[in-house]
């Protein structure tokens, strides 16, 4: 890493004209990045680091303007040079891009070889066959297997991981001295995203490339970035080495921000930190510190005043009036109270699934036939009386047909459904109802948009013919309370209320019908981190509160961890592990679970990207392998997990395996690893307590 | 994970915005700011009002009886041209009646069948798309069929033909332009009802127990208003045109019916001679389309949720 | 692939059977042919006789079948009007019919695509405005008063192209313009909105930030993707077309096969209906297939699934 | 906007007749063509197999009957036959010319005039009159090399009428081919076709051997083209540019508009034609229909001013008609009851008649759209909600032939014959499915008079079933109509009595 600066820029600014008004999504922000070094800049959505990196290579809507003093790249000022320069010279030649999704981001309609090769010919220096070599070559670094017949493959193709190494493949292919990755593994799951983000470092050390690392993820900063810069509305609140920002935030956003992610401080700790409120709002200009108003620290002179920049060392600013007289306060409001103790008796088991499978007949494109899809394969499980049972798999795994089948609103091919003693499928919709309800995913395709939110949450009542209407209404009230909307949007549309709050009111209308089980599938991945704490910390209160049951669905080990009482993993259709949350995330049997557990990026600045040892794709589930469906990625696959399916097995500690290797799972495994499995999931971060938590 | 960073604008703002205002504005009311601002809207709705207060004030406004003939004067021009009389302003047709009165009593007429038409047309390809959308399955292939079967047809060919059996009045011309029209409604309902269904709202109205109708009727449906309203407004529209073409090939609103297409048609043996009984009832009538069009597109604009800037 | 075209195939055949019965039926309840053809003077032994030869009496399932199972052995009967063999009867209209459909889409295509990429390129700029407004105008003039309008101008005040009939290329100058312009606000209108939504979509962005800009971005990485719909438009457009423009034909007094459909509607020449039908199903499910082929071949999603 | 048209767009008008050039093979005297528009393309050049209008008009060029309608009298004269005797009531002898000759140049014998009624009685041969035919003709024999006997089932005054319009004279042997083949017409008229495009045009050349003393010899003009132009407009700027020398059936206004063109010249003729109004009054369509009441009948004959509609919608030499026929027609004389104009009248019989308030009619109606308009306004100023039903001719006469009319406007154009038996017979008859008066004796009056041959007793008994239709009120008898012609100024062509022009005698002005 040298100390010679590529990238300066300076008081760059972007504002987007809206009907109403004019949105300005960067401020003035000032940013540094030398030569070979990796700068990550984080921020919640709407922050505008995407915007920032934009600006850099002009690529911003048409009716964006942009500012700056200056934008130096090596050497150029590319504020000053022409659309046409900048094409010709700049983008693709001198600075790579990759995108946040990769499943859009290629042409569909041209070959795989035709968009690599025109990335070089379009510059007009090489010949085709030359770009063609080059292409092969590049494909073959980024880890596609024969590489040359990629060329003739389109977008479509390819897996949404393999599109993504076409993308770096694309970008690097004249060479670039900066590489900017906007989101660049977001849209993939856990195990794809280790392979890209191990895949990307190694190139940029490779061929010593800058890199700007744009992520809301704090975990994946934390392994892959060398410098941090932390956005906030429009602006840099705070940089430094990955080192120093994350283990000694000074910004009380960046502390905040910290403290939100589960895992971060303890395992075990019952809540999470949040900031209250969201960002503000970027139209027109903000008066004083744009974070006062969800600071805790706030004193009078933040509403009043812009911040100052206080650098605390070479490159290691913080913009921040960090008032003396609210030092000693925290961002954790209302701290813990101890966390209850949790080893429950294992309880009678509310919902059965016994043998179930689904199968879908899929068509693919016009001319194709009909194939069948085998998405949920002779599924067993069962959730006891107030535990939290979580379901971890990638996407495409059959989670959400398992959860749909579960409500009843899909009918299995074979195998049955128990809820209370009853086949669901046998059970009256709204007796069914009241005794099992889901939270979705996504808090705006969940609620209509065409109905009030009083309408919404007490839709359920209405549908079930609970209670007089006031009577209804009164309970509404009470669902909204306790859920911590405020009374006011009773009448509002969900188009008027932010993720956070739309996702309050799916838990009321989830909860208004006294559910025993609620199945929440992802409920907090589509939500910023600070939101997703806020509703994590709501869910383990109204469980506690209401004594519910819950079925949580997501991808995210560290909220397995933060809230589970008991874990199934999933794996094309069928659960390939399940068992107490600490025997499973510690000595997980199942390799798959192994891998997971490898892939999840907690936030440890000491520590690099792990090297991934899946290789391959989640595959196409029309496509299952024979005998043991996960053994083409599996390290310790051998002659018998390739022709026959493995059985359930019950290990000693009373998890469930499918494996035929279960027994050797765990040593075999610290033999091949390279000195970093986490033996004591997940890792405790090494930070300075006393800072984050007085 | 799919926490995403738009840079279209909009969304970026949405949260914020929101946040800030402290819950602005319903949709409904976005609409209307919406549209304070684009003057299409605004031109195309006044002059409809404007043809609307003549259709429903036709009996008032117009200086004669349109359906009164005066053999004796027939064919007079308009009164500024030479020959023309005050009395009759823009002259009289083939049967002596008063050519003014007519083109406003056209107005009733077109609108009428503009907004009948456009209603069934509506009926019946909403329920189709919503049907076809959310049943899916061999209800789907059902009306999948039928959409071939229209579409295959030529549309004007099979309303003539139709008109021509069933015999000419208004109420058929109506029925009948109405049953020819309605694939537009279904092909947007049944996509907008595809992408809908898989909402998460549909599924949680599910779990709470709504039956398929119930879910049909009080969630997809009041999703698909905005674009029914459109495309209603547009489809008016084209009824309008599709009637006066129809009379004007002779097989629309019966004689002596004073409608624009069938003006043109009485007026076209004479249209060398008598210009102005062809010209006048096709200047009305561009007005009036042209009015409905740009009232349905700037509805479209204040309606849609992400407009492109 | 083959199965694919062969559901289209049997779609067709469902298609025209059902149309056909439909259309048989209801001409057999609410017309009388026989007068048709014996004319409307003619007096009543005569017009008996006629229904009688040509067996009008027999009930309607009779007559259908008997009609589909000469169909079947490829004979499409005589029209009862014309007296001539309906097939040569629709190849003699169907020339004009052709090439005014072809010439109308040359129209509508020479107008409305350059304006619709032109007012995606620049959206709100006077030529964006320019290209709505001549939308909005268009889809408002009822095409029959536009055809008047032209004879008037164009054939009548400056006698520059003859008033009606087809027996030369001027005589298609007007009607093609007429028939072509009816078509384009829809094209141009999906030229602009698909362009629009390829240039704001993510390729496009990658295309930017490999150093695509100006023509080479929209020749090179746009436009064959904002095609496909446009595709599918003009197939059907051209359908409609194809099924004979029943307006332009009758206001430029063109023989085509839409006055050919109507007159023989007017006078009950059930052959003869019966085999437009027929062609016209066939037209339209053939172009939409070509339509979707050529799609096929533009997008390989299509293509391969 | 302004409209200043009619002064610009006449001259436009004069402008483009000179400037515009010839569409097609110039018409007029240079190259002795006249070019005639029709607005229906005929379905073939063979009268047999031919009904329409046109095709009787053509047919007056190339073919030639046994016998002939005078243009002027209306008369039926020999016209290929050289004399003729009624042997008795039902035995017709003819004698014929001897000096006919084919197109294709053959002598007309009486070999082929069996030949051509032979074929038209026999059954498989589906000529379009040959159930007319065989309803009063029993056979044909030959006499002698020109001379032929024709034996009726019936005494038939009409047979004269049916040789001369419908039968043309085919030469022996002309259909052997199936379905005649594609040879030319080989008629005896005084022009030969010379070329038939299906629905395009029709060429005509003068047969130079035709016979020199038909009463039709003598044609002038050498060549004639018939084009379809199916639109009205369409003719006038072909009239007004040269491409047409002649327009029939011109719809009064268009011939008032055009002719006041310099260039244009208009012809105004007289036609058989009739309009009228039918009531149901025998209730067919409605048991309890208010057609069933005499008075109602009444009223709506008072109720319409058919003055005013002839003097200025039918215009030319249109005229008002009391009773139910042509006045020119042999036996349309009668003293029945007349209705004049007179609202007040037809208010008072309809309250009387039990309708004060009037009801609701549907009149139907599939010609003359504007004229049925004007009758539909006069029977709503009497208080009857009237409701036209404006239908093309198939569904027309499928509503009456199932006698599901109320009342229709109609009109009927007697083949061109000048007898109340083409009027008054063919609509009273017991059988006919315009029959809606339910009135046996008067069925049986009618057809008494149509197997009549005594000239007095046909007009006694046309006299009685007339005012009895008058009595009765079955009809509404409207107006005749007019021709109107447009035509070159260098064309001079005499107008018929029949409406239907005689094209033969058409010739270019010096």
């Amino acid at each position: 890493m040298s100390t010679e600066s590529l990238l300066e820029i300076r008081d760059l600014s972007v504002a987007i004209p809206t009907e109403t008004s004019t949105l300005r999504a960067v401020r003035g922000v000032d940013l540094e990045l030398r030569r070979g070094e990796t700068l990550g800049i984080v921020g919640e959505s709407g922050s505008g680091k995407s915007m920032t990196a934009l600006a850099l290579m002009n690529l911003l809507p048409p009716a964006a303007r942009r500012s700056a003093a200056c934008v130096n790249f090596a050497g150029t000022d590319l504020s000053t040079v022409s659309e046409k320069e900048l094409a010709g010279q700049v983008r693709g030649r001198k600075i790579g891009m990759i995108f946040q999704e990769p499943m859009t981001s290629l042409n569909p309609v041209y070959s795989i070889g035709r968009q690599l090769t025109e990335a070089m010919t379009l510059h007009g220096e090489v010949s085709a066959a030359q770009a063609r070599r080059r292409a092969i070559q590049l494909l073959e670094k980024v880890g596609l297997p024969d590489p040359a017949s990629r060329l003739k493959q389109y977008p479509h193709e390819l897996s949404g991981g393999q599109r993504q190494r076409v993308m770096i493949a694309m970008a690097l292919m004249n060479e670039p001295e900066l590489l900017i990755a906007d989101e660049p593994t977001t849209a993939l799951d856990v195990t794809i995203q280790a392979q890209i983000l191990h895949l990307l470092r190694g190139l940029q050390t490779e061929l010593g490339m800058s890199m700007i690392l744009i992520t809301h993820d704090l975990g994946v900063v934390s392994r892959a970035a060398d410098r941090i810069a932390v956005m906030y509305a429009g602006d840099i609140v705070e940089t430094g080495t990955t080192a120093q920002v994350l283990n000694d935030p000074r910004h009380p956003y960046t502390r905040g921000l910290l403290e939100c992610v589960p895992g971060y401080r303890e395992a075990s700790a019952h809540r999470l930190g949040s900031i209250p409120g969201v960002v503000p709002s970027m139209t027109g200009d903000i008066r004083g510190c744009a974070f006062a108003a969800r600071c805790p620290r706030a004193a009078e002179e933040c509403f009043i005043d812009s911040p100052p920049t206080r650098p605390l060392g070479p490159a290691r600013t913080y913009v921040c009036h960090d008032p003396e007289e609210t030092r000693s306060r925290s961002l954790l409001e209302g701290h813990d109270r101890e966390q209850t103790p949790v080893n429950k008796p294992a309880k009678e088991s509310v919902l059965k699934v016994a043998g179930v499978s689904r199968t879908f007949s899929v068509r693919r494109g016009m001319f194709g036939k009909r194939k069948s899809l085998r998405a949920l394969d002779n599924i067993s499980l069962e959730i006891r009386k107030g535990e939290v049972l979580a379901l971890v798999g990638e996407s495409g795994c059959g989670k959400s047909t398992l959860t749909r089948t579960i409500l009843g609103l899909e009918t299995p091919d074979s195998g049955t459904v128990t809820l209370a003693g009853r086949p669901v499928g046998a059970l009256p919709p709204r007796q069914r109802a009241r005794m099992i309800q889901p939270v979705f995913q996504d808090p705006y395709s969940s609620l209509n948009p065409r109905k009030t939110i009083g309408n919404i949450i007490g839709r359920p009542l209405q549908v079930n013919q609970l209670g007089a209407k006031a009577e209804q209404r009164t309970r509404v009230r009470r669902m909204m309370e306790l859920v911590g909307l405020p009374a006011r949007v009773f009448n509002s549309f969900p188009d008027q209320l932010s993720g956070g709050q739309r996702q309050r009111v799916a838990i009321a209308r989830a909860l208004i019908l006294d559910p025993e089980i609620v199945i929440c599938d992802e409920p907090t991945s589509a939500l910023d981190v600070s939101v997703q704490a806020q509703i994590l910390n709501l869910l383990l209160d109204l469980r506690d509160e209401l004594d519910l049951t819950y079925l949580f669905v997501t991808h995210d080990l560290s909220v397995v961890a933060h809230l589970a009482d008991r874990v199934a993993v999933m794996y094309l259709g069928e659960i390939v592990e399940c068992g107490d949350r600490d025997t499973v995330l510690t000595h997980p049997k199942h390799p798959y679970t192994r891998a997971l557990l490898d892939s999840a990026l907690s936030i440890a600045p000491e520590l690099d990207v792990p090297e991934p040892r899946l290789t391959g794709d989640f595959p196409n589930p029309m496509n299952r392998p024979a005998g043991c469906p996960f053994h083409p990625r599996c390290p310790l696959a051998d002659a018998q997990c390739r022709s026959r399916a493995p059985e359930v097995e019950w290990a000693a500690d009373g998890t469930l395996v499918k494996c035929w290797r279960a027994g050797d799972a765990a040593g075999a495994f610290s033999q091949l690893s390279a000195g970093q499995t986490p033996e004591n999931w997940p890792d405790p971060p090494k930070i300075n307590k006393e800072e984050s938590a007085p | 994970m799919t926490i995403t960073e738009s840079v279209g604008g909009n969304e970026l703002t949405s949260e914020a915005e929101r946040e800030q205002a402290q819950l602005g504005l319903t949709p409904g009311q976005v609409a209307i700011k919406r549209a304070r601002r684009h003057p299409g809207l605004l031109v195309g709705f006044g002059i409809l009002l404007v043809m609307a207060l003549f259709a429903v004030l036709a009996p008032w406004l117009a200086p004669h009886d349109p359906y009164l003939q005066n053999l004796s004067l027939r064919l007079l021009p308009p009164a500024w041209v030479e020959g023309g009389q005050w009395s009759h302003l823009l002259g009289t047709d083939h049967l002596g009646r008063d050519y003014l009165s007519r083109i406003i009593y056209g107005a009733r007429i077109s609108m009428m069948i503009g907004i009948g038409a456009a209603t069934i047309g509506a009926i019946i390809g909403v329920t189709l798309g919503v049907i076809a959308g959310y049943f899916g399955g061999w209800l789907d292939q059902a009306v999948n069929f039928l959409v071939t079967c229209q579409l295959a047809v030529p549309s004007l060919l099979l309303i003539m033909a139709l008109v021509f059996v069933i015999g000419q009045s208004i109420t058929v011309v109506i029925f009948v332009i109405g049953a020819t029209h309605w694939v537009f409604y279904l092909v947007v309902t049944r996509s907008a009802t595809l992408r809908i269904r898989e909402l998460d709202f549909v599924a949680a109205a599910s779990a709470m127990g709504c039956s398929r109708l119930q879910i049909a009727v009080k969630e997809i449906l009041p999703n698909l208003l905005n674009q029914i309203l459109v495309i209603f407004t547009l489809e008016v529209a084209v009824a309008i045109l599709n009637e006066a073409t129809l009379s004007f090939l002779g097989l629309g609103v019966p004689s002596p019916t004073p409608s624009w297409g069938l003006m043109i048609a009485e007026g076209k043996t004479a249209m060398f001679f008598q210009p102005w009984l062809v010209i006048l009832p096709g200047i009305a009538l561009f007005v009036l389309v042209i009015a409905i069009n740009l009232l349905g597109d700037g509805v479209r604009d204040v309606t849609v949720t992400n407009r492109r800037s | 692939m083959i199965n694919y075209v062969l559901r289209r195939a049997l779609m067709a055949l469902l298609v025209a059977l059902t149309v056909s019965f439909g259309t048989f039926a209801l001409f057999y309840f609410a017309t009388d042919p026989a007068q048709t053809i014996a004319g409307e003077d003619a007096p009543q032994e005569m017009v008996d006789a006629i229904r009688e030869q040509y067996g009008f009496d027999r009930p309607v399932s009779v007559q259908y079948v008997d009609w589909l199972g000469s169909v079947l052995q490829g004979d499409f009967g005589q029209s009862y009007f014309w007296k001539q063999p309906v097939v040569e009867l629709i190849q003699e209209h169907a020339k004009v019919t052709i090439m005014l459909a072809l010439l109308a889409l040359v129209v509508t295509v020479v107008i409305a695509l350059p304006l619709g990429i032109s007012a995606a390129l620049r959206p709100n700029s006077w030529v964006d405005r320019f290209a709505l407004t001549t939308a909005v105008s268009a889809q408002a003039i009822p095409n029959f008063w536009l055809g008047l309008m032209l004879i008037i101008l164009l054939a009548v005040t400056f006698p520059i192209f003859p008033v009606s009939g087809d027996s030369s290329w001027r005589h298609y100058v007007l009607p093609a313009f007429v028939l072509g312009t009816s078509s384009v606000p829809a094209v141009m209108r999906l030229t602009r909105t698909g362009l629009l939504d390829v240039l704001g979509s993510d390729y496009i962005r990658t295309a930017r930030a490999k150093g695509f800009t100006g023509y080479r971005l929209i020749l090179r990485q746009a436009l064959r993707n904002a095609l496909l719909p446009i595709v599918s438009v003009l197939a059907v457009q051209l359908g409609h077309k194809l099924g004979g423009s029943i307006v332009t034909e009758s206001v430029f007094s063109m023989n085509g096969l839409g006055r050919l459909a109507v007159e023989s509607i007017f006078n009950s020449d059930i052959p003869t209906v019966q085999s437009l039908i027929l062609l016209f199903v066939l037209t339209f499910v053939l172009l939409t297939l070509a339509a979707d082929l050529i799609n096929a071949w533009l997008d390989p999603r299509i293509r391969m699934g | 906007m302004t409209i200043r048209y009619p002064v610009r767009v006449r001259a436009f008008l004069v402008g483009m007749m000179v400037s515009l050039l010839p569409l097609s093979a110039s018409a007029g005297p240079s190259d002795d063509t006249l070019v005639v528009a029709f607005s229906k393309a005929l379905t073939t050049v063979d009268r047999l197999y031919s009904i329409q209008r046109e095709g009787l008009i053509l047919s007056r060029l190339t073919d030639d009957g046994l016998f002939f309608v005078d243009p002027d009298t209306l008369e039926f004269e020999p016209l290929a036959a050289a004399s003729y005797t009624w042997v008795s009531d039902t035995r017709l002898d003819i004698t014929l010319r001897d000096n006919v000759r084919f197109h294709d140049g053959g002598r007309l014998s009486a070999d082929d005039v069996v030949y051509t009624f032979r074929w038209v009685l026999n059954k498989d041969s589906d000529t379009s009159r040959g159930a007319v035919i065989r309803g009063w003709l029993d056979s044909v024999e030959k006499l002698g090399p020109l001379k032929v006997r024709f034996n009726l089932k019936m005494p038939y005054p009409m047979a004269l009428r049916d040789m001369a319009i419908s039968i043309p004279l085919r030469k022996s042997g002309t259909y052997d081919d199936p379905r005649g083949g594609d040879q030319p017409l080989n008629g005896i008229g005084p022009y030969r076709v010379k070329q038939f495009d299906v629905g395009r045009r029709i060429v005509l050349e003068r047969f130079e051997d035709y016979y020199p003393d038909s009463p039709k010899a003598g044609a002038r003009i050498r060549n004639m083209v018939f084009r379809v132009i199916p639109d009205e407009g369409t003719q006038q700027a072909e009239l007004l540019s040269g491409g047409i020398d002649l327009m029939m059936d011109v719809p009064p206004d268009v011939a008032d508009n055009v002719s006041a063109l310099p260039g244009v010249e208009r012809l105004e003729g007289n036609d058989i034609r009739i309009g009228y109004l039918t009531l149901d009054a025998a209730g067919y369509a409605d048991p309890d229909s208010p057609m069933t009441h005499l008075k109602v009948r009444q009223a709506i004959n008072h109720a319409i001013n058919r003055e005013a509609i002839s003097r200025y919608l039918v215009r030319g030499s249109a005229r008002a008609i009391p009773y139910a026929c042509h006045p020119r027609q042999f036996g349309c004389q009668a003293d029945g009851p007349r209705y004049p104009y007179d609202p007040e009248k037809a208010r008072q019989l309809l309250a009387e008649a039990g309708y004060p308030e009037g009801f609701s009619l549907k009149l139907w109606a599939y010609r003359e759209k504007i004229i049925a308009e004007a009758i539909v306004s006069d029977l709503k100023a009497v208080g009857l909600d009237v409701d036209l039903r404006y239908v093309k001719l198939n569904v027309f006469s499928k509503m009456r032939n199932d006698h599901r009319m109320g009342a229709f406007f109609a009109s009927y154009g007697s083949g061109g014959t000048a007898d109340a038996s083409a009027s008054t017979g063919v609509h009273f008859t017991a059988n006919s499915n315009r029959n809606y008066s339910g009135d046996e004796a008067l069925s049986k009056t009618v057809l008494a008079a149509e197997r009549t041959i005594d000239r007095d007793e046909r007009r006694r008994l046309y006299r009685e079933a007339l005012n009895r239709i008058a009595e009765q009120a079955y009809w509404v008898p409207l107006f005749s109509y007019s021709q109107n012609y447009l035509l070159t100024p260098a064309l001079s062509l005499p107008v018929s009595e029949d409406g239907v022009p005689r094209l033969w005698q058409a010739a270019w002005r010096q």
